[in-house]
């Protein structure tokens, strides 16, 4: 069997603002290709990253770009798991973890999905918050064919 | 994001390109959708296959939009949908409130036929 | 006239391995392309980060990954700076800055042209060294139509 | 990088793809190159169209397969050079080492024809 190598860590640090939303999805894309994730599961890698960091600047930061965004991509053969982290006071978690937006009463609702898509499409999301120090979301994916390959 | 619209007999077709993202890019779609139903245009499509990618912000641009039409007794359909969109479409439940189609012809043709 | 704004600052980090370079390359192209550089300048911009960041890999910590090589995009309306740090030794810069590798004797050697073809793509290349803080090559490139703009 | 070859008449096309930047990509294509030669085949296209990117120590694996197969007696010439890379082969003055061309046929005419 191979020897278990650390995780490789990458790290990412854009202004608070839309306009840099794109090189997270830039990054979350490649990392996903480099460890050979289907298409499907890089999708859902992409698109759970950038609702985090969509949230990390709206509503951590309140888009002020002089309060860095920082992502954390731990990178191991069999799974990926990344860090969104923002200064902000946090949240509520327990309000809105369960919050369904796809029954009829809120389908046509345009708010209150980020949580709900990075929850259908990773196997873990956890947030993390300490008074002073920030939130961070924790997106956990792993690699199905790694997995299986051990 | 980028937009563009043009009129294809009653049909007003709005392409977007780039990144739907909220923000500023709301107030763009939103402007074009005004400015169709109040010269009486109520049948529309969005064009979505130049964007490479939406996030939760953005299909709230994509819902209101249907809403607005809607309510003003009109149809909003989206054409293109790429296999990233749509697993946010189909995860959020949102492809039971859009009317898809796999190029804008076939879009236009739905209106028409 | 626009209020100048401080410039955006995006920060990389990647493990000293090849491998991650992409992610060099994506983030490159992605600012350059928000920056709305042509395509001629964004190529010689992602061309030469590359270049930077493989020495940097290679010549500063040879291939360690428990070093992480340090990019720092400084995004301006008119000027992109790239600061590419590694944690090695340096080098005596006057050695190779003047190294012409286009002459009939060097044509076919198969190294000695990364720096050559930074200073040949950007405005200013600059390498800082400091004993103990290791080595940051500072690549820079101007909008020449932003410039024109103002 | 990802590296494939075939045979067309007495022509060696290696077809490269990805990244090229050294490390294991030089062994590849040197171990390529080398089964050419072994085979007789001298005449020999790298064809770079879905090449992404070259930084310079990928500049050398090329370098390194004209010298290899030059030494030899044979030719190797290269196609789909992209505009990024050509941007490269300029600055360097490689485009007066390497043949290039627009497509992997019309390298093969300018062999055979
Ligand atoms: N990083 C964060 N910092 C502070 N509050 C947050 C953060 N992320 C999420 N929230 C809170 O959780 C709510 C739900 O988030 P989400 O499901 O992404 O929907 P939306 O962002 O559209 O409201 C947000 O409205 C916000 O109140
Ligand atoms: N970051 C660095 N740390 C240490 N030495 C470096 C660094 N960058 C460049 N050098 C030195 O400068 C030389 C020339 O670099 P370059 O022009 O990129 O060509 P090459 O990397 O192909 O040798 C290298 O061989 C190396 O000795």
């Amino acid at each position: 069997m191979a020897e278990r190598l650390p995780p490789s860590k990458i790290v990412l640090e854009i202004p608070s603002r839309l306009e840099w939303l794109d090189l997270v999805d830039r990054m979350a894309t490649g990392i996903a290709e480099q460890m050979a994730f289907s298409e499907e599961d890089a999708n859902s890698v992409a698109n759970s990253v950038l609702e985090a960091a969509t949230n990390a600047i709206q509503h951590g930061h309140q888009y002020n770009p002089a309060h860095p965004v920082g992502i954390v991509f731990e990178v191991a053969p069999d799974v990926l798991r990344v860090k969104v982290h923002d200064k902000g006071p946090g949240f509520d978690v327990g309000k809105v973890l369960n919050a369904n937006p796809t029954g009829p009463e809120s389908l046509l609702e345009p708010r209150g999905r980020g949580i709900f898509i990075m929850k259908s499409l990773m196997d873990e999301v956890v947030f993390e918050m300490e008074a002073g120090k920030g939130c961070t979301a924790v997106l956990t994916k792993h690699h199905p064919a790694r997995r299986a390959a051990l | 994001m980028k937009a563009s619209t043009r009129t294809e007999g009653d049909v007003v077709v709005i392409s977007l390109s780039g990144k739907l993202m909220g923000g500023p890019d709301a107030e763009s779609v939103r402007q074009l959708i005004r400015e169709s139903l109040e010269a009486g245009k109520k049948e529309m499509i969005i064009d979505i296959g130049d964007v490479s990618w939406v996030n939760s912000t953005g299909l709230g641009i994509l819902i209101a939009s249907h809403v607005t039409v809607s309510n003003a007794g009109g149809t909003l359909k989206l054409s293109r949908v790429s296999k990233r969109i749509s697993q946010i479409f189909m995860v959020t439940k949102l492809h039971t409130v859009f009317e898809t189609h796999e190029s804008i012809e076939e879009a236009l043709q739905s209106f028409t036929g």
